[in-house]
């Protein structure tokens, strides 16, 4: 049956462009321009959903984004809003949430116990017994609403980009229009959003003086330099400083952009909601709302029904009326509320409307029911802004009562008026707000505001119509229709003593679906305000929150910005196959294969790893020693030249932050390195003592992380292969001994130093090379050393090589409470220094027992490799201590590890149980020291 | 002893086909694309820290947020409170240095050559304020950031020095990060500047013009 | 600090200035009207109205005990004031409607699985009282254990969840690292693949963990503090406290003043606030935490997921939304505005977990406040102000606190004794340095 | 996303700062006792309304800066460098605005 009319003169359809797509597995045709939803009502189709609780059938109610009823799924994307979206050819589209199908949907046998479904029921009931508590939740879960999301992940392609407009108007019609144009002409940037596809707003379904007037305002829109239009677009927040999120949603290479703006000034003109009435039946399909009668008929030439009844309190009902009878549908009777009219329920079934019932008695069959009963102020945007709502009588809807100098309102939200009120309310909204972006504008630049200001405009205010308060009739109906929340809902649930309107909305869930009070709030605070004998303006609204209208996590997540880090060395790992670490931000080689041979090599030939990654700090200027006396533990003011040294650093609390080591590479130059994590923290924790609490010190810190590719080279043959590369140093142990540092070239580059440490227990160079040639210094020692087996080490093999000495890691083998007396650096700890940060809480520490301590362990197992945070018992389950570091050393063949043990454990030799995982408990030692291998050091200083 | 020259890279995989140039490895590619993007990692990058206010300041002529070419083409950029960026064709590193060097200031100066330590992107083209519109906050109005206006801000997430220097009458930035994160920062403008058609151009010594 | 004794006889004074208690809490109590499938169909068929969950009243001019915050916290220390020890004279106040604070905007994720043998008894304890507690209340709060998984992306946090999972058995709770193929059977959803930016490498599964209905828990303390004659007042909020000779002797409220020898402070993110008019400074900041909520889909997510280094937890509610939290805004406000940072990164974060979400809609995003510490572990017991009990410090992790919370609370204040669930809790530990370790775990595992 | 006024930078999106704290001043570790230390380790004011708290401008200048917030309307009224760094009778310009001198306005 088709209920498409004839040609009219605001339609969006292009009827030259035909095509077919599919609805619940069937095939209809659709126009260009034609929504889902309008496609479907040309067709005489009325139900497109399933309630969610009761699964009662529901079609049109708005023919807006907002119907509540027109929620589909299109292909694998749930929860499309059917009467906006527009259709397309081929395209995929089926009922949600319906089971079997929508014609015959075996859930809706809920609705014949809807009365023992009421708001809360839950909370009453399956409390016992408990255990059958997960099969009542389970069948509970079938009945969820909503639409499927797919497993397979999407491809879509969404982004994000900035703007900053002088002026960015929200709303697109007759107001947001002229505002923008008059910005634009008073010389500001204006981004014009709209979330329909077209600029108009409500002109577009009116009359021909409307479409007459909607014609000019598009000439004059598109004549203004300096307005950029973004229709299809919706306004979604405004957070502090006027910072406005706005969804784009028309543009072709991408599904969805968000775009975030820094509006100097926001005009919000979004119009006005038409808001339901609440009555019996009133969720029955054929109960439309004046504007979806006008927007079916006049944009998609679509008949709503056959014959009408038209309940109007206003103008829009009146143009309704009008509009209906014009395309040929029968208007049995017009009820006028103004002459004190009402409806008192409609009759009709799972097919839609039959008859309505009016308050003199009257029974008139029809097919549809449309109805106009007043508006709702969307005023989501501007309670984000701060703003409190106020209620007024005479219009019986809400207003701003205090916005911020920064956002303004016109159109609808603002007041009534003649359309060429409006505008011209409007326009001086416009120049208003451009007066006071120029203003924002020069204190974002810094400029101080210029005495010669133009003064502010002066904007008349706009008249308020009188409007009768109609919101519930004389039965109890559907209040929020996404949620299937009655008017009866909300009086139970008040009278059980959820008496606000806050309480009110948590126990019945009314507002708390997909429009999110804009079409339901209003009526709510009516009907509380109704139970309770309070008024609308003491009852209050709900907080609105953003976003204005749910948007995707592909659009706010939009491109995935996470910087990664690498080394100049990468390429090489990578033909090398290492296997990649993710620290941090940095990506490392964990190793090339094998990391016990890694291990071995090192510890027979000679081994290389990028340590790119530690953070190193140039740090020059005469009072580098006192900065280093006040970031480290121990002492350095008798750091001599040449030399390197080790170091602790402590947080005020005495809690161990980092270490690392410094060199001093000349009478008043320094190198500072932390753990590749700590970097940026250490850096700015400089940055802080120097700034805030020791400007006069004369020093320059300047970050040079990757300024060096760092290279160690490690092994007992770490010196000969060196030597075949190393200029202008030498390095004979006498004169470049352990813990010294030397400049000189490598392999050809200048400006290269190193220096000698023993982290992994040999003799090791730490070279540090200018970034641009460290694949090349990498690639000629791996040439140059072949013949002595020279291979590369990955992080597993360095953790293996340190644990065999002992070395803790900072957040590993220590935690948040971790002390230097906790892991045996005690000794470094100078006191005796003036100032050093955390010096009073070290002092107090060196002074208690009773802490948990790090030691050297070996289970009695050789074989056996503890995982990592196997806990140390003892009796039934006591903790006394846990496992930090554990691994089967390759160059011992047994496991070693190290671990935190109660103060009364720690002597060496003591026997400690450790609970594996399992459950299982093992012996382990206490060992000497904290090495396993070479405790004395010998290796290293060679 | 040693055989090979050093050759230095930039953090960025040069775009084949690949040419070894002011001993740098750079791209030999070449593209009449409107929207341009060039690896500018081989120029000499030298930073200084000085005075804000000092002699040094003065010689250089550059306030923190503005960029100009001095008598030698070198771009002198005011990237931080007491800090300038001094960009000039590879290789001169030393030279930039020592001119530096020779101005007597009362306060700590200190010189580093931040050549290997830095990346530096350039793109060019009209639509450059559009991508970076995608990848940075600031706004890039000529009222707000003309031609010399330099600043330090996010781009893509990372800390990055933007410096608008439009060449020869083209709107064109440099964009000047921590090394390390080069490669990500090139890959992300490259997808930024996807809508617009950007492409990837090799790196020409800029030559007598300087930078 | 003042020792507990010193309370119990504060408060033995004023007991016995208003006389016996009846134990069994009937003196100003009424007779609670018992839910039930039965009551339902009834209701259903008469339609007739279901009695008031709790009452209203103007506030007495003295009770017993007056707890400011109508919280969960608030609400469950009435409860069992009135249930365990008899003391009825109680009121709650809050300035708002109860639940208004965190309670009612919590994330709704509970479980037991701390790093420390202390933190893990103490939330076991809720755990386990959460799980009778429908019955207890005749309330069903819909507690759903639906298992609790917290990835791990990097070996440092798979550490420190071996770590949770080790203390946690020895102290008898279930907690399990598992890998990510068992990851993947638990989520369908999951992108367990290695090559992303961050790989998920394991997860601690915790069976007992889950999500609950939060408004029913307060709903259903409240409606139990009611019938045993606790006063619950709304709209009444706290503008002053009387201290006389170092002891509390009464509130100021914004609906009279009301005289009482003990003031339990529950009040969460505004807490300093309400201490600070006794002098008693807490090492407390504000910090707003967000969270979210997505348009219901079909149920395709049972268990609730964690992730510490995307900062983002997720859940999916018998209702079919996705629930979203994330760690807390980056600096201290009492603003419960929001931002859309917050959407930002936890759309990009929630979609590196499960790519296939791209189309689902965001629909609502809002803010509570949240009292942090420095240990990452409450504040409880008693102040040096006689007669002023804190309760305070509850973070972005206390609404899971709530029943063992109100339970000790209560004792300490009817017995005088400190109970030894919360004795690692006191506020004095700050000054004696002897923090809780569950920062330890916050510094290595974030 | 609100604005902070960098006193070099003019303003920036908070997002380009580090939140530091509020304000404390540091006892002379040589002289304070346990409970004055722990105190200026672990409590703060908290206040709802104005505190004064050091931000670092990370992704900026990175230079410290105090900042005049009010921790309900997250308003910032004044920001400056860090006392001490203030050359001598130059207060005027570190507060708010245009600090750079003649290119630092450049740069919102
Ligand atoms: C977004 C978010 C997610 C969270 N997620 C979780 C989670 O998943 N799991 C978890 O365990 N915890 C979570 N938390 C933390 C948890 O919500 C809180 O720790 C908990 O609710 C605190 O409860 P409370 O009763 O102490 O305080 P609140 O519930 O905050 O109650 C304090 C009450 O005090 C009232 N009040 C304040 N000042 C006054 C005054 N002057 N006079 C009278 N009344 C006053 C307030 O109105 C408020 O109602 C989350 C918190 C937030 C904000
Ligand atoms: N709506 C009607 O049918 C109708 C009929 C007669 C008279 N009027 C009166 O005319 C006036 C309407 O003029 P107007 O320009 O204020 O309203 P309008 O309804 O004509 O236009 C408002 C526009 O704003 C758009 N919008 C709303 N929120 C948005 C957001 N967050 N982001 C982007 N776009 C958004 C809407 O899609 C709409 O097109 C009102 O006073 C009204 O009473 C309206
Ligand atoms: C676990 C949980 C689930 C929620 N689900 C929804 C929801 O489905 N729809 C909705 O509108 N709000 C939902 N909310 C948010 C509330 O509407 C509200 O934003 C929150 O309680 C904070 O209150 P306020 O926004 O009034 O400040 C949920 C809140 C929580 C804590
Ligand atoms: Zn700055």
């Amino acid at each position: 049956m088709s209920m498409r009319l004839d040609h009219r003169p605001g339609e969006v359809i292009d009827r030259q462009r035909e095509f077919t797509f599919t609805w619940n597995g069937e095939e209809y045709p659709a126009y260009g321009g034609d929504t889902i939803i309008s496609a479907l009502a040309a067709c005489g189709e009325r139900i497109f959903s399933r309630s969610f609780k009761y699964h009662r059938p529901r079609g049109l109610l708005t023919a807006s984004f907002l119907d509540p009823g027109c929620m589909v799924q299109v292909d694998d994307e749930p929860n499309v809003r059917g009467a906006h979206r527009r259709v397309e050819p081929g395209m995929v589209v089926s009922p949600q949430g319906v089971w079997p199908s929508l014609e015959y949907d075996v859930k809706s046998a809920n609705g014949a116990f809807g009365r023992f479904l009421s708001a809360g029921f839950y909370y009453k009931t399956f409390i016992k017994p408990r255990r059958l508590w997960p099969v009542y939740r389970r069948m509970l879960r079938r009945f969820s609403a909503g639409g499927t999301v797919s497993a397979s992940p999407a491809q879509d392609y969404f982004d994000k980009r900035y703007a900053h407009p002088d002026v960015l108007v929200a709303g697109g019609g007759p107001a947001g229009m002229a505002a923008a144009v008059a910005a634009a002409r008073a010389g500001a940037q204006v981004l014009l959003v709209e979330e329909e596809y077209e600029l108009g707003g409500y002109l577009r379904w009116g009359d021909e003086a409307e479409l007459a007037a909607l014609r000019a305002l598009r000439e004059e829109v598109a004549s203004s330099p300096g307005i950029e239009v973004m229709p299809n677009s919706v306004v979604e927040g405004r957070y502090d400083d006027n910072w406005v999120a706005v969804m784009q949603r028309d543009l072709s290479h991408v599904e969805e952009r968000l775009v975030k703006a820094r509006a100097k000034t926001l005009v919000v003109a979004p119009g006005l909601i038409e808001r339901p009435y609440v009555f019996e039946g009133n969720d029955t399909p054929g109960v439309i709302l004046s504007t979806a009668a006008r927007r079916l008929i006049n944009l998609y030439a679509v008949k709503p029904g056959e014959r009408a009844v038209v309940f109007s309190a206003n103008e829009s009902g009146d143009a309704a009326a009008e509009d209906l009878a014009r395309s040929g549908v029968e208007v049995a009777r017009v009820v006028d509320a103004r002459r004190g009219g009402d409806i008192v329920r409609v009759k009709g079934g799972g097919k839609g409307v039959r008859a309505v019932e009016c308050s003199d008695g009257a029974e008139i069959e029809c097919d549809l029911l449309v109805t106009a009963v007043g508006w709702t102020a969307p005023t989501s945007l501007i309670n984000m802004a701060g703003d409190r709502p106020v209620y007024n009588e005479r219009a019986a809807r809400f207003f701003s009562s205090h916005l911020p100098d920064d956002v303004l309102t016109c159109g609808g939200i603002a007041g009534d008026g003649t359309l060429e009120e409006l505008i011209e309310h409007a326009r001086a909204t416009g120049g208003e707000a451009a007066r006071r972006a120029a203003k924002t504008a020069r204190r974002l630049r810094g400029g101080i505001p210029l005495e010669s200001e133009a003064p502010p405009a002066e904007i008349s205010e706009l008249p308020l119509y009188e409007h009768p308060a109609l919101f519930r009739g004389k039965t109890h109906g559907i209040v929020d229709y996404s949620e299937d929340v009655t008017s009866k809902d909300l009086v139970t649930a008040e009278k059980e003593g959820y008496d606000s309107i806050e309480l009110v909305k948590r126990y019945t869930t009314v507002t708390m679906g997909p429009a999110q009070g804009k079409l339901e709030s209003v009526n709510a605070v009516a009907i509380m305000a109704e139970t309770t004998g309070r008024t609308i303006e003491e009852t209050g609204t709900t907080v609105w929150r953003p976003p204005y209208s749910p948007v995707t996590l592909g659009a706010l997540a939009g491109r995935i910005f996470e910087p990664v880090r690498y080394s100049p060395m990468q390429p090489w790992h990578e033909i090398r196959g290492a296997k990649p670490l993710v620290a941090g931000a940095w990506i490392r080689p964990d190793h090339y294969g094998d990391p016990a041979s890694e291990v071995l090599n090192v510890r027979e030939n000679v081994g290389i790893i990028d340590v790119t990654p530690l953070g190193k700090f140039d740090l020059r200027g005469p009072d580098v020693p006192k900065l280093l006396n006040h970031l480290y533990v121990n002492r350095w003011d008798n750091l001599e030249e040449g030399r390197v040294r080790y170091g602790v650093m402590c947080l005020e609390d005495g809690v161990v932050f980092d270490d690392g080591v410094t060199g001093r590479l000349g009478p008043e130059w320094y190198v500072m390195t932390t753990t590749s994590s700590g970097a940026a923290g250490v850096g700015e924790w400089i940055d802080n003592w120097l700034q805030t609490a020791h400007p006069g010190w004369r020093i320059h810190v300047t970050p040079v992380t990757t300024a060096y590719a760092s290279i160690n080279v490690a092994g007992p043959k770490s010196r000969e292969l060196l030597l075949r590369l190393t200029e202008g140093v030498d390095l004979s142990p006498d004169a470049f001994p352990y813990m010294r540092v030397r400049e000189g070239r490598v392999a050809g580059v200048e400006g290269c130093f190193m220096w000698r440490l023993g982290f992994t227990g040999e003799l090791s160079y730490e070279v540090h090379v200018p970034a641009a040639y460290g694949l090349h210094v990498w690639e000629t020692l791996m040439q140059r050393g072949a013949d002595l087996g020279v291979g590369p080490f990955g992080v597993e093999a360095q953790r293996i090589l340190r644990l065999e000495k002992g070395h803790f890691i900072v957040g590993q083998d220590t935690d948040g409470l971790t002390g230097p007396y906790d892991v045996g650096l005690g000794r470094m700890v100078k006191l005796d220094k003036d100032d050093f940060t955390g010096k009073p809480e070290l002092a107090w520490q060196s002074e208690i027992n009773g802490r948990l301590q790090l030691v050297g362990l070996q289970p009695h197992d050789g074989s056996l490799v503890p995982p990592e945070a196997s806990q140390i018992v003892e009796g039934e389950s006591e903790i006394v201590g846990r496992i930090t570091s554990s691994r089967m050393s390759p160059t011992l063949g047994r496991s070693i590890c190290l671990g935190f043990v109660a103060e009364h454990l720690t002597t060496p030799g003591t026997k400690v149980v450790v609970q594996l995982p399992g459950g299982e408990r093992v012996p382990a030692s206490v060992t000497p020291h904290h090495a396993h291998y070479d405790p004395e050091g010998t290796r290293q200083r060679g | 002893m040693v055989e090979r020259a050093p050759v230095a890279r930039s953090p960025i995989a040069p775009a084949p086909p690949t040419t070894i140039e002011y001993g740098w490895e750079i791209s030999a590619r070449s593209s009449d694309a409107e929207l341009k993007i060039t690896d500018c990692t081989p120029l000499a990058k030298v930073l200084v820290l000085a005075p804000m206010y000092g002699e040094l300041a003065r010689a250089l002529g550059v306030p923190f947020g503005r960029a100009a070419r001095d008598t030698h083409g070198t771009l002198v950029v005011g990237s931080g409170p007491g800090e300038w960026l001094l960009l000039a064709a590879p290789g001169t590193n030393q030279a930039v240095g020592k001119r530096v060097e020779v101005v007597q200031d009362e306060g700590l100066v200190s010189v580093f050559d931040a050549t290997h330590g830095r990346a530096l992107i350039r793109i060019t083209g009209p639509r450059t304020p559009d991508l970076l519109a995608k990848v940075c906050a600031i706004d890039f109005a000529d009222e707000v950031t003309p031609d010399g206006a330099a600043f330090r801000s996010s781009v893509a997430k990372l800390v990055t020095d933007v410096v608008r220097d439009d060449s020869g009458g083209a709107r064109s930035y440099l964009l000047h990060c921590e090394r390390s994160s080069g490669q990500y920062l090139f890959d992300a403008l490259i997808d930024a500047g996807d809508e617009f058609g950007i492409e990837v151009d090799g790196f020409v010594d800029p030559g007598d013009r300087g930078v | 600090m003042r020792a507990p004794g010193a309370i119990k006889s504060a408060l033995g004074a004023v007991m016995s200035s208003v006389g016996p208690y009846d134990r069994n809490g009937s003196t100003n109590g009424h007779k609670p009207y018992r839910y039930s499938a039965f009551d339902l169909l009834r209701h259903g068929f008469s339609q007739a109205d279901w009695p008031r969950a709790w009452r209203r009243h103007d506030p007495k001019s003295s009770y017993d005990v007056v707890v400011v915050g109508g919280g969960v916290h608030g609400l469950a220390t009435a409860y069992y004031l009135a249930k365990n020890h008899g003391i009825t004279n109680v009121a709650v106040l809050d300035k708002g409607y109860i639940g208004s604070g965190g309670s009612g905007r919590n994330t709704a994720i509970i479980r037991s699985n701390y790093l420390t043998p202390e933190g893990i008894r103490f939330y076991d304890r809720s755990v386990k009282l959460y799980e009778t507690l429908s019955a207890d209340l005749n309330y069903n709060a819909m507690f759903a254990q639906r298992g609790h998984l917290t990835l791990a992306h990097n070996d440092s946090s798979l550490r420190t969840m071996r770590w949770r999972a080790e203390v946690n058995k020895l102290e008898g709770v279930d907690s399990e690292v598992i890998g990510p193929d068992e990851i993947k059977k638990l989520v369908p959803f999951m992108d367990t693949s290695e090559d992303v930016r961050y790989p998920i490498l394991g997860a601690l599964y915790h069976p007992p963990g889950g999500i609950i209905r939060h408004d029913a828990v307060v709903w259903g303390y409240a409606r139990g503090a009611d019938a045993l004659g606790v006063h619950i007042h709304q709209n009444t909020e706290v503008t002053g406290i009387d201290v006389t000779g170092g002891k509390v002797s009464g509130v100021r409220t914004k609906r009279g003043d009301i005289a009482t020898p003990v003031v339990v402070n529950c009040t969460a993110g505004w807490s300093t606030l309400i201490s600070d008019m006794v002098g008693v400074k807490m090492p407390v900041s504000t910090f707003p935490l967000q969270a979210a909520v997505t348009e219901p889909v079909r149920p395709f997510l049972n268990p609730v997921i964690v992730s510490g280094t995307l900062h983002v937890y997720v859940s999916q509610t018998d209702r079919g939304e996705l629930v979203f939290g994330a760690s807390v805004d980056p600096f201290t406000s009492y603003s419960m505005r929001g931002s859309l940072e917050f959407t930002e990164g936890l759309a990009g974060h929630v979609l590196e977990l499960m790519p296939s979400l791209a189309k689902m809609r965001l629909l609502r995003q809002w803010s509570g406040l949240c009292d942090m510490t420095p240990d990452f572990s409450p504040i409880m017991g008693v102040t040096p102000v006689a007669g002023f009990f804190v309760d305070v410090g509850w973070g972005t992790y206390g609404f899971k606190a709530g029943p063992v919370s109100g339970e000790t609370m209560a004792a300490l204040i009817a017995t005088g004794k400190m109970p030894d669930l919360i004795a690692p809790f006191s506020l004095d530990r700050f000054a004696s340095g002897s923090l809780m370790g569950e920062k330890g775990a916050a510094a290595v595992g974030h | 996303m609100i604005l902070l006024p960098c006193p070099y930078c003019g303003p920036r999106n908070v997002s380009e700062f580090r939140y530091v704290g509020e304000v404390s001043e540091r006892p002379d570790p040589n002289e304070t006792g346990v409970e004055e230390w722990r105190t200026f380790l672990y409590t703060r004011n908290n206040p709802v309304g104005w505190t004064t708290e050091t931000w670092f401008h990370s992704a900026g200048c990175r230079q410290h800066l105090i900042a005049e917030r009010h921790t309900m309307t997250n308003e910032v009224r004044a920001s400056r460098l860090p006392e001490a760094q203030l050359p001598e009778g130059q207060e005027e310009r570190a507060t708010g605005g245009n600090v750079a001198g003649d290119g630092g306005g450049a740069i919102y």
